[in-house]
């Protein structure tokens, strides 16, 4: 989509008024994009049974529009749910490749930002930040179901400052 | 290879399933060898969660043991407490209370109820269908409330203490246990309605990935997997620990070890578990829920396996102690490691729809398998 | 059976294996423990499975290291005649070597791996002894107490 | 004359009426004439599939959750997440298009567009009201079936050129499953062509003026194309070319972005079509009460057929695959062959 995303604003920009059209193409991108989160289903340990508990129907985050896909092709976010150990560490560097963008990482619980109660552990990576780029991070171990459902607020915030524009 | 490839000249195909894929409940990777869709040789590759527990035991003082405890098999946190107490509580000697006991047998039943609804609606996604899953985790997350009012966690709960537990029932806790196992039987029902009985289920699990006997003990399953193939091998009748002697429970065995028995195992075992919650809650009479235990712990120099009937069978804890306040060699055997190893046995000759369907009713957790 | 009479049964076939002592100021065993020689190891197993003890069921395999020497214990049970029994064997830390059970046990197979894993305890015999829970090309064994996690980009 | 009750087949009749009277007045040729008519239906036909399979995937949501002790889709747009499949698409759109780097890249490429053109092409002869038809042909339902067998093609193609063996997989199945499942299919369409005798959909429907076939010895056969149907659009608990639990997500594990929203559209679009042929078949098509304009009546029991094919989804679980194919070639075969055998005798009675 190369002719939305990246010619267009600089086309439109050009012009007189053009970066209103380029901010309210930006409010119906961003909108799509907050929406329709859809997470890998992919879990690594403990958090992901919390993870799990959010899928159910007690908190439903499918409310929210965010539907689990079993493949990175077709999903726009990634939640670390637990330890990340070293021998993990490449085949989740892996799956982050394999997401189409735009992609967003969501680390959760103490192991994936830190390494949590496994700090000094000879096969843990201390914070899945060494691997990847993360957007949001949840605290907790695990952390509640709400606290996921709280991160996926605060994504969708971030997304909503995104733009297209190319005047910075 | 099989003796038609060979002559075709045709190749086998390797399947890496997993670390990253829907049903192998976790990181586990599979490499499967393949003649089209039937399985030649599969291997299990483990490791994708090692966190070096039994080496961080070492550097953690017996207290702060239990809190690793939690993160072995995360779904049955409780049991896995029970099993960090019971050595050094044996190796110093300590009597707890009898409050404590009984405390500490609700929660863990209570956990083997939420451990196998886990297995229920996890089970039935890999079969496909995904409805069951919604149906047993509605349940569970009573079980979790109750927990919550009591330890204030929902997965670690870190609430057993060398000499008791750490926090006494609420007042709610008990009605609220009631109200719930008199919830609860009735939708072991619906359950069965919903999933064990269908045809398309029984289709998918009778008579697909039978153990026999003398495979099962062969191979050391323990638990739900060793009692389908018809050993009543239950570490509470066997060699009863904390007050399991006082109960009257019934150890539910299957026939043929295929999976269908394994899953119908886990369900009765459900029932069983709620028949000694309600004895427990007779019992509980007010009292101490801590014995007298000096406030930094050091057991005596020895050595003792002891072992619990975890949801997924036998979860025995080596510890080593050398009179210190650490523990010298904390090995734990996880009943998931040893029962998943004969997954790379029992794979052989099936088609891959199937290798989830077995994968599924062996009911492993990857951070027990790993620790 | 009591303990003394499966000693004496054991004690019998191989007079090696005798029982072990723990050593000054330890709590007494808990249950039955014996020590066996490190090279016989596989012939003892395999009589004290098919034999008239009956121990059908290895619980555990574990690897300790004990600072001046290695050890492996095999905790083990019959589930027909309910006893249990411990089995040691002590390694010599240079060399740590003893023939693989997996042939008697099928459940050795995995435990051994492990122990080679975390110990470097070599199981000759083994059907497949590969490294099982750490990650392709780590180096050291991390449960010796002598180990020292080199700092990676990880860490 | 008009009435408001008046159904939309005859509002379209009379429309085609108007342009006919305008352009022998204008003197305009009948090939310009003919090609506005049925471009205009098209169009119409076009909007009338986007906003299908819209509704349908917000359906599928809200059933399923409801099922499921949920709530679904509940945030996006405001009430009740209307907008959840309108922000899903653009979201869709906007998405890097991923191709694999050992892909087979024009396959890759075509298989997305190869499985919505037959799915598109069956709307044409599906009558929704009394002349509301793209083309009443003579051999409307082999039309239908004869396209709906190149979507196999597609599947297969996105399976193969993915480059990956769990496409491979899901492909190779797919292929065994609709093929198989195909025969029973038109077989247990037979019936209702041998009572009626006659293929054109109008006439199978006009057959159906007094009584449902649904309500007379077809309905064995309504049971035997509902199964087959299942089977036909890869629904639970036929669903194993996607098998989420075994193969990831089947054919199109590798597809993102437009093209995997192609391959989901049209997902739903062929179960609209398996609907609707089931609701003109057995259930009367847009006959109904004389106060319920025929489009309405006719939608109503295609979405009737839609929530059962929702309602085995999300109940059953999955067959395996070499049950699936002795379940298609042992039973339903030789089941549907009976149906035959049996409509043929109750015709030559009726007779």
């Amino acid at each position: 989509m190369g002719l939305v995303l990246d010619k267009a604003p600089y086309i439109l920009e050009s012009f007189p008024g053009g970066s209103y059209v380029v901010t309210s193409m930006d409010w119906v991108i961003n909108w799509s994009r907050k929406s329709s989160l859809w997470p890998l289903s992919f879990g690594l340990a403990c958090c992901a049974i919390e993870w799990m508990a959010d899928v159910g129907s007690r908190n439903d985050f499918d409310r929210f529009g965010v539907f689990p896909r079993p493949t990175p092709r077709q999903a726009d976010l990634i939640f670390i749910s637990g330890t990340l150990t070293k021998k993990m560490a490449s085949r989740v560097r892996r799956l982050y490749e394999q997401m189409a963008e735009p992609r967003y990482v969501i680390s959760m619980g103490s192991c994936s930002n830190t390494g949590g109660p496994f700090y000094d552990s000879y096969s843990v990576v201390k914070g899945v930040d060494k691997v990847l780029p993360v957007d949001v991070y949840i605290a907790g171990c695990p952390p509640r179901p709400e606290a996921v459902l709280l991160s996926i607020l605060k994504l969708q915030e971030k997304i909503m400052t995104e733009t297209i524009s190319h005047k910075k | 290879m099989t003796e038609t490839l060979k002559n075709t000249g045709f190749e086998e195909m390797t399947l890496n399933m997993g670390p990253q894929h829907p049903s192998t409940h976790g990181v586990l990777h599979l490499l499967l060898k393949m003649d089209g869709e039937v399985i030649t040789e599969a291997r299990p590759d483990i490791g994708y969660l090692h966190r070096g527990m039994e080496k961080l035991a070492e550097k953690r003082t017996w207290g702060a043991n239990i809190a690793l405890s939690d993160r072995w098999d995360y779904i049955a946190s409780m049991s896995n407490n029970f099993a960090a107490v019971l050595g050094p509580e044996k190796l110093m000697n300590i009597a707890v209370p009898k409050r404590a006991e009984y405390i500490r047998i609700i929660m863990a039943e209570l956990n083997r109820i939420a451990s196998h609804l886990i297995f229920f609606g996890t089970y039935g996604i890999d079969i496909g269908a995904f409805t069951p899953f919604f149906y047993a985790f509605r349940e569970r997350e009573m079980i979790l409330d109750l927990y919550e009012s009591v330890c204030g966690a929902r997965l670690t709960y870190n609430y057993f203490r060398i000499g008791g537990v750490s926090a006494d029932l609420p007042e709610e806790f008990v009605p609220g246990v009631k109200a719930f196992i008199k919830y609860f039987r009735p939708k072991l029902k619906e359950y069965d309605t919903l999933l064990s009985t269908n045809p398309i289920f029984m289709d998918r699990t009778v008579g697909v990935g039978a153990i026999s006997k003398e495979e099962a003990v062969d191979w050391a399953l323990s638990g739900p997997n060793i009692r389908a193939s018809g050993i009543s091998f239950d570490i509470r009748k066997e060699d009863p620990y904390s007050v399991y002697s006082e109960f009257d429970f019934n150890i539910p065995t299957g026939k043929n070890g295929d999976c269908w028995d394994r899953y119908m195992v886990r369900m009765n075992e459900m029932s069983e578990s709620a028949r000694i919650i309600e004895q427990a809650l007779e019992k509980l009479e007010p009292g101490d829920i801590m014995a007298k235990v000096a406030k930094v712990i050091r057991p005596p120099a020895g050595e003792i396996y002891t072992h619990v009937e975890a949801p997924k069978g036998e979860l025995g804890v080596y510890c080593i102690s050398d009179g210190s306040t650490m523990p010298y060699r904390y090995k734990v055997r996880g009943p998931s490691f040893v029962n998943l190893a004969i997954l790379q046995k029992m794979l052989r000759g099936l088609k891959i729809a199937d290798v989830v369907a077995v994968l599924g009713s062996i009911d492993i957790v990857l951070g027990e398998v790993d620790r | 059976m009591t303990d003394q009479e499966i000693l004496a049964k054991i004690a019998e076939k191989f007079p090696a294996v005798v029982e072990s002592k723990p050593a000054a100021g330890t709590l007494p065993a808990y249950s039955l423990t014996v020590e066996a020689p490190a090279a016989s190891i596989a012939e003892v197993c395999a009589w004290l499975k098919s034999g008239g003890l009956k121990f059908d069921y290895l619980a555990s395999l574990s690897g300790v290291d004990l600072k001046d020497k290695l050890q492996v214990v095999y905790h083990l049970y019959s589930l027909e005649m309910k006893h249990k029994l411990v089995l040691k064997v002590n390694l010599d830390r240079a060399v740590p070597e003893l023939p693989s059970v997996s042939s008697v046990w099928q459940a050795a197979n995995w435990h051994e791996r492990e122990a080679y894993d975390m110990f470097g305890i070599k199981f000759t015999g083994h059907p497949y002894l590969e490294r099982i829970l750490t990650a392709e090309g780590f180096e050291g064994y991390p449960l010796l107490k002598d180990f020292i996690a080199k700092p990676d980009q990880y860490d | 004359m008009i009435y408001a009750s008046q159904s939309l087949g005859d509002l379209w009749v009379w429309l085609l009426e108007r342009l006919a009277e305008f352009c022998g007045w204008l003197g305009i040729p009948e090939v310009i004439r003919y090609s506005v008519e049925k471009g205009a239906y098209a169009i119409g036909l076009l909007v009338f599939i986007s906003l299908t399979a819209l509704v349908l995937i917000y359906m599928e949501r809200k059933v399923s959750a409801h099922m499921q002790l949920r709530y679904g889709p509940m945030w996006t747009g405001g009430w009740h997440g209307w907008s959840q499949t309108i922000a899903d698409m653009i979201k869709l759109l906007l998405k890097e298009d991923v191709i694999p780097d050992k892909a087979d890249r024009w396959v890759h490429r075509v298989a997305p567009i190869v499985v919505f053109v037959p799915s598109l092409l069956g709307f044409l002869v599906i009558p929704f009201d009394k002349h509301l038809i793209g083309a009443d042909l003579n051999v409307g339902i082999l039309i239908i079936f004869g396209f709906s067998s190149i979507a196999v093609l597609s599947i297969f193609m996105g399976g193969w050129a993915s480059n990956n063996k769990y496409t491979l997989l899901g492909g190779l199945r797919s292929a065994a499953q609709m093929i198989s499942y195909e025969l029973p299919l038109v077989l247990s369409v037979l019936g209702v062509i041998m009572t009626v005798g006659s293929l054109k959909m109008s006439d199978i429907v006009m057959a159906q003026k007094d009584v449902w076939f649904l309500f007379t010895p077809n309905f064995l056969g309504f049971i035997i194309y509902i199964i087959a149907g299942t089977a036909e659009v890869n629904r639970t608990p036929f669903d194993i070319p996607e098998a989420e639990s075994e193969l990831v997500s089947g054919y199109n594990t590798e597809y993102s972005g437009l093209k995997y929203g192609f391959f989901m559209l049209s997902e739903f679009t062929n179960t609209f079509i398996i609907s609707a042929i089931a609701a003109t078949f057995f259930m009367g098509g847009w006959n109904g009460p004389s106060w319920l304009p025929g489009i309405v009546s006719f939608l109503g029991k295609t979405y009737l057929i839609v929530f059962l094919l929702m309602w085995f989804r999300w109940t059953f679980p999955r067959f395996r695959v070499d049950r699936l194919m002795d379940f298609g070639w042992k039973f339903l075969l030789p089941l549907s062959f009976f149906n035959i055998l049996m409509i043929a005798v109750w015709v030559l009675v009726k007779k």
